[in-house]
């Protein structure tokens, strides 16, 4: 029989949590086409959104896709092109960041992005007795980041939990470590770091450390990335807990599609990783050493 | 002065293509080559239509960006002034929809036309009157344009109203006779500016100005004003460009137009245009911006670049794309 | 072609230093120096004449390693020799002295001299040591700048002495002058010439080019004539006049250089400026041109003469008392208001401000004029053809092809070019600053015609220009200036060179007989 | 003559800050004077060292790129450059560290600067021996250098052995006698660079150079040799700042160096050194980066500046920067 073809189209490794994309669709495609004979799963990473919209096309141009999995750089872009995609006949994965119109997908996989702000933020209520004074990093602006920043926001409401600053740091760790150096000159008394990714978490805490502040409880980011679950696994007494966004999602993404084609039951729907607080308990279950992130 | 007469007649730049001017359209054959030897689909008409619809993007804002550079100044603002550019026009066809409906979309593409002058006129203002390297003024102007539309839309996404998407979808992709909507705009902007630079006095004075500013002076051309005319007539490229766009993109994001003026400027220079001004060549920048387009193209249509390397292997290109285009020469 | 070479002179030095056999070169395949031997000997100036374009640039550049013959081989000390570059002839001991100048302006005088070799040890700059030798070589050669001016900052004239002192420096076995007076006046070049002299009396060997026919006659010892790339032949310079150099290098008789003075009526006054003050460069200046006036101004480097224009033109920032044009209260800001107003103005600095060195020929020529080629429908390119054919033909513009960019064009030619180029606007009124600076002698004789037959139409001109012989045997009358002022006006008789010389240098005379008074 | 002697004397370039100079100086006077007014915090003493340090990669950088733009060139490829070297050291640390030990350190410091000498070495190479305009040739080896690092380390991101972490700490993060050390390594660097740029042949080589290339060439200059030098010196200067900047975070990421190259052009350029070449100013480019740090600094320092604003503001600081050192000038 013909092989059935599954590209792969996702961001490239512009940052840890991608790079950790990339990595993960790159070992599903080696092990599946490994596995699967008559599977063969193609990826292709692009810099921005408008070469994605390219990178797209030019494979749907050049061969007949039976599934597309994609993770898109932004959601506005992509829905057209990939709807086009649709309208061939090829069955549509997409992956975290979705689409302007649900209907294009046949499988949603995606992390829970307002239960990560949400579940940090209930977190934070609790242990600190529900008052003091918080600064917030936040990542580029993004359909994502926003939910992140409205559960976290929904989180504290009612609470007296007090937010002092919020500002863009680009899921960078440098421009973090800038951005909270730059917090702590500001704010003599800070109680609390929440940093919506630990990209930006490693610069955060450097910052803190370089600064000897001793009033900081605690310093929070969010997505799993393995040297903070570590920390978390280890007890730390300023990042005790930890939210998963693992890329590895795409990883799960390409499996469901190629059991779509390889098994017999169709897979189709939306599955949602939940966004549970990792805590020193569970930490073992979310650490990959191996992984990139 | 017998030498006169036997003196052969020359090709003058302008509409024919002199020889010493075919460094950008080899290196375009070349790579076609290589695109047939790596993937015989990359010749399919298909991928073709598909690769020179998009390169026309680029290759609009690089012909604005060759009236610049030919004279002499540099805008680095092109990338963040195109997401203004296409969040203004979207806001407003999305403001005056309801009441006007599928009408909001040309008087959106006069909106946009006319925030492109008011950009182009801006830097070009910075740059001769405030007297800036327009290097450090087009730095500055691509913040001020980045956060304007982050700041209008709350975070910088607005899509484009649903009831218009359709209506206004063919000036994507649609077609006349076959050929893509975007190419005959591409065609119909780079034949005016052609005509603009090598057959009017503007187009004269720019490459002057950008020559010897001193001379052009003595000449009684005004160079400020010659320099924001040529910022104005980028900007209008940049607005018909995101006219063009608005259907395939159907939004501004925080990341529309990112580092598109490094594309921009790289499509001018191996197109042929001199960096240091004095020199612009309209059709080389359209080679040289379907020339990244296919570099593009080729590195997803060939399957041995692992996916980390594709940068690395496009910087290649483009250096050997130089190189073809530098030897070419004499 | 060949004339019978001149018998080696044993009064003077003996075997050639540096000897050149049937060099030939092209460009492009076109010919420009063909079938040239010629040899130079130490302790002897050995002048190339030749027309304009007749290639003695490139002549020059071969034998000092600018350029690489297509044809023919040099000999060093009776050696074959080849130059990979300047820096090999350099390391032979040969110097060039550029017609056009080259010096990067942003840096200064100093580090122009030195660029590339530097004095220091371990790669560190001994500032001191290069300034006072930059100090001392100005001074040899008489020239006033500052070793620390920064290049951009002084006149054409300083950057020509600058540009001799840079080859002057060090140890020569050859020297080659190519045109080092053009842009010079009477009492610079009299310091420049002493230094020739000695130079050639150490035994350097040096060759001279220039299209100042006296000084020819007053330096050389031999001298060599091109005609069209090729030569006409060498001569001993013993007897040879000026007048039989003119003629040998245009080949055929060689008639009078100034056009015989037609009667005019000079009429009532076109140009009238009163009270000119360009900061730092002019004060007070007040004159007037009248219609059908050839009128002169004479002056040293740094009077002030180039300034006051450009300023009159918005070039740069001066004030008036008032300006009249054709008795109309009148305000130029840019040189494209002055050109619709008539006014026309020929820049000294060719090079730097009068031609797009890089650019062709025809869109150099129309620039200033591109009204004159446009239609409806865009430039009208046959007709800027035409416009170029036309000038080719009446300036008398030789060049190889119509391709070339204008800066491939001889010095005298390019200065033909730029004049075609700014009477392409028509002016009533020229102002040419410097007209006949590199300008062969048959050509000179052209221009001077020109400029005669444009008060003949009832145009008016202002001649700016170092030259004194120029003035008096053109003008109608001639303002001197010095420093700034106009320091004497000379009309008829009263036109000689000590006049002109004593109001450009004497202070004496300041005020006193300047301005209006003499006016006749 | 006269008129002559009474020229005002010129004040050289040199150690000492020549009025003409001051531009960049007075803009970060007055940066410094509006930091006060906004926020007095901003003065702490703690906040300047952490601001001024933040910025001695960035003037370690450009004090690289015053060489390679005052000698007529320009590099886009440092930041990646950065996140190459800085991949590498840490690759060669981490492998060598079980052996060695801390040891480990000073051999990766030396790694890191042949490596940085190398990529120094291949920009020079390609743009003087390929005759490709150093924009293009950068551009292409600024894909390289990324994607190489990407493709080492799988994905862009490694960090530095625990084991080592501590021992290197310092180099950021201490200080001699209060001093910062990467404050004291970019003085260093600073000297040294002025003492090479000032006062050496090799300095007055590369501004000549730059200032016109043909003068240069005649005086027999090598021009290929003297630009290649200063991409080797740029190259050198990338290094060091990569082996200030590894223990900042202990990692290199795909973010490393992201858009540094624009960070030190504008520096260069705010410092007062000409981007077309033949002027360069060290101090000034020092000033530059500086000016840049504070100008981020303040806007989050100040409270009135919406978070979407800031690159709007940090632009139209930028902009009032250089209307600044303009105005100062004459
Ligand atoms: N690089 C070049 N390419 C093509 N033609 C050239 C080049 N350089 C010079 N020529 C041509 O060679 C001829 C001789 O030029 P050259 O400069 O040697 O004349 P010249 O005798 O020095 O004249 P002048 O007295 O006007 O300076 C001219 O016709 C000129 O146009
Ligand atoms: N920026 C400057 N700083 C100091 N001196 C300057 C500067 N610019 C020009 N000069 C001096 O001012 C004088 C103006 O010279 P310029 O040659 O332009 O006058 P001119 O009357 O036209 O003389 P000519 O036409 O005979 O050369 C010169 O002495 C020059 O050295
Ligand atoms: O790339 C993004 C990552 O950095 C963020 O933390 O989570 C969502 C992703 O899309
Ligand atoms: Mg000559
Ligand atoms: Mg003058």
């Amino acid at each position: 029989a013909e092989k059935k073809i599954i590209a792969v189209s996702i961001p490239a490794a512009d940052h840890g949590w991608t790079a950790g994309v990339v990595y993960h669709a790159n070992a599903a495609a080696k092990e599946i086409n490994k596995a699967f004979p008559d599977i063969e799963v193609i990826v292709k990473t692009s810099p921005s959104a408008s070469a994605q919209v390219s990178a797209i096309e030019d494979l749907s141009a050049t061969r007949k896709l039976d599934a597309l999995v994609i993770l898109p750089h932004s959601s506005e872009e992509l829905t057209t092109p990939v709807k086009a995609i649709k309208d061939k006949g090829s069955f549509i994965t997409v992956v975290d960041r979705g689409l302007n119109d649900p209907k294009i997908q046949d499988l949603y996989v995606a992390g829970d992005n307002i239960a990560v702000g949400f579940n940090t933020a209930k977190f934070l209520v609790e242990k600190m007795g529900g008052k003091g004074n918080l600064v917030v990093l936040r990542g580029i602006p993004t359909v994502i980041d926003d939910e992140r920043i409205k559960g976290f926001q929904d989180g504290i409401k009612g609470s007296d939990l007090k937010i002092l600053d919020i500002q863009y740091a680009n899921w960078n760790s440098d421009q973090a470590f800038k951005l909270m150096q730059d917090y702590l000159a500001k704010y003599p008394q800070i109680d609390a770091v929440w940093a919506n990714d630990d990209d930006m978490l490693l610069g955060v805490l450097e910052a803190i450390k370089q600064s000897g502040r001793k009033e900081i409880k605690f310093a929070l980011g969010g997505n799993g990335m393995k040297e903070i679950i570590a920390k978390v696994m280890a007890g730390d007494a300023v990042t005790p807990v930890e939210t998963p966004y693992p890329p590895s999602m795409i990883k799960t993404a390409i499996y469901l599609t190629a059991a779509h084609f390889a098994g017999h039951a169709p897979v189709r729907g939306s599955f949602k990783l939940d966004a549970p607080l990792i805590t020193k308990a569970n930490a073992a279950e979310y650490y990959f050493p191996d992984s990139p992130f | 002065m017998a030498d006169l007469a036997a003196a052969p007649p020359r090709a003058e730049p302008g509409w024919s293509i002199g020889w010493g001017d075919a460094g950008p359209f080899l290196a375009l054959a070349a790579l076609i080559a290589i695109g047939f030897l790596v993937n015989p689909d990359f010749l399919s008409a298909n991928n073709i239509a598909n690769v020179v619809t998009r390169s026309a993007f680029i290759a609009i804002i690089a012909i604005g960006a060759t009236f610049v550079i030919s004279s002499g100044g540099l805008d680095l603002s092109v990338g963040s002034m195109a997401a203004f550019i296409t969040g203004v026009m979207i806001l407003f066809m999305n403001w005056v929809a309801p009441s006007v409906g599928t009408a909001a979309i040309p008087l959106g593409m006069a909106v946009a036309l006319v925030t492109g002058i008011a950009c182009g006129l801006m830097n070009g203002a910075i740059v001769t009157l405030g007297r800036i390297e327009p290097f450090i003024a087009t730095l500055g102007t691509m913040g001020i344009f980045r956060a304007l539309i982050t700041y209008m839309t709350d975070g910088g996404t607005v899509a484009i109203d649903r009831s218009l998407r359709d209506a206004y979808r063919p000036v994507y992709f649609g077609d006349v006779l076959g050929v893509p909507i975007p190419i005959l705009v591409s065609l119909a902007v780079a034949l005016v500016a052609a005509y603009v630079l090598y057959r009017t006095r503007y187009g004269r004075r720019c490459v002057a100005v950008g020559a010897n500013e001193d001379v052009a002076r003595y000449s009684g051309i005004s160079i400020p004003r010659v320099r924001t005319m040529a910022f104005v007539i980028q900007g209008a490229c940049v607005a018909i460009a995101a006219i063009c766009y608005v259907p395939r993109l159907g939004a501004a994001t925080p990341t529309t137009g990112l580092l598109w003026e490094l594309q921009v400027i790289t499509a001018v220079v191996i197109g042929g245009t001199a960096l240091r001004g004095g020199r612009g060549r309209i059709w080389g920048t359209v080679a040289g911006a379907v020339i990244l387009e296919f570099i593009a193209n080729l590195m997803v249509l060939s399957d041995f670049v692992s996916e980390y390397l594709v940068a690395a292997v496009q910087g290649v290109i483009i250096i050997i794309a130089m190189l073809i285009q530098r030897m070419s020469k004499r | 072609m060949n004339a019978a070479p001149a018998p080696p002179s044993p009064a003077r030095g003996g075997a050639p230093v540096l000897r050149a056999e049937r060099l030939a070169k092209a460009f492009g395949g076109v010919p420009v120096l063909s079938d040239i031997s010629l040899d130079i000997r130490p302790g002897e100036i050995h002048a190339v004449i030749g027309e304009n374009g007749a290639g003695k640039s490139t002549l020059m550049r071969l034998l000092s390693g600018y350029l690489r013959p297509s044809e023919g081989a040099l000999w060093m000390d009776g050696e074959p020799i080849a130059f990979h570059g300047p820096a090999d002839a350099q390391a032979a001991g040969i110097a060039l002295v550029h017609q056009e100048i080259l010096l990067a302006e942003a840096l200064s005088v100093t580090e122009n001299i030195f660029i590339g070799r530097e004095i220091g040890r371990f790669g560190r700059l001994d500032e001191r040591a290069m300034r006072a030798a930059a100090a001392a070589q100005l001074a040899e050669i008489g020239c006033k700048v500052s070793p620390r001016a920064r290049v951009g900052d002084i006149s054409l004239a300083n950057r020509q002495l600058v540009q001799i002192a840079k080859a002057l420096l060090g140890t020569h076995r050859v020297v080659i002058f190519d045109e080092p007076t053009a842009v010079l006046t009477h009492d610079e070049v009299d310091p420049l010439l002493d230094i020739i002299v000695k130079l050639k009396q150490r035994g350097v060997a040096i060759l001279y080019i220039s299209h100042r026919l006296d000084e020819v006659e007053r330096l050389a010892d031999r001298v060599t004539v091109l005609r069209d790339g090729r030569m006409v032949g060498s001569y001993e310079a013993e007897g040879l006049t000026p007048h039989r150099m003119a003629s040998l290098m245009v080949g055929r008789e060689f008639a009078s250089l100034y056009p015989v003075r037609v009667p005019r009526d000079i009429a009532g006054p076109v140009l009238e400026i009163e009270h000119a003050h360009v900061p730092g460069f002019v004060h007070d200046v007040s004159l007037t041109l009248h219609k059908g006036e050839i009128l002169g101004l004479a002056g040293m480097i740094g009077a002030g003469r180039t300034e006051l224009f450009e300023g009159l033109l918005g070039l740069r920032p001066a004030s008036f008392g008032a300006v009249r044009l054709h008795g109309k209260p009148s305000h130029f800001a840019s040189p494209a208001q002055a050109a619709a107003a008539g006014i026309g103005y020929l820049t000294e600095d060719r090079k730097g401000k009068g031609l797009l060195l890089g650019e062709r020929l025809a869109p150099n020529l129309t620039l200033a004029a591109l009204d004159r080629v446009h239609t409806v429908a865009g430039l009208d390119l046959a007709r800027e053809a035409q416009l170029l054919d036309r000038a080719v033909a009446s300036y008398d513009i030789r060049l190889r092809s119509r391709d070339a960019k204008a800066g491939q064009l001889s010095g005298g030619n390019q200065q033909k070019l730029l004049l075609a180029k700014v009477m392409l606007n028509d002016p009533s009124i020229l102002v040419i600053d410097e007209p006949t600076r590199g300008i062969d002698i048959a050509n000179k004789s052209q221009i001077y015609a020109f400029i005669q037959s444009l008060v003949q139409e009832g145009r008016s001109c202002i001649v700016i220009s170092s030259e004194m012989q120029e003035l008096i045997g053109l003008c109608d009358r001639i303002l001197v200036m010095r420093s700034g002022r106009i320091n004497g006006e000379l009309s008829g008789d009263a036109m000689t060179e000590s006049n002109v010389a004593l109001h450009a240098t004497s202070s004496a005379a300041h005020e006193k007989t300047s301005g209006r008074n003499a006016h006749g």
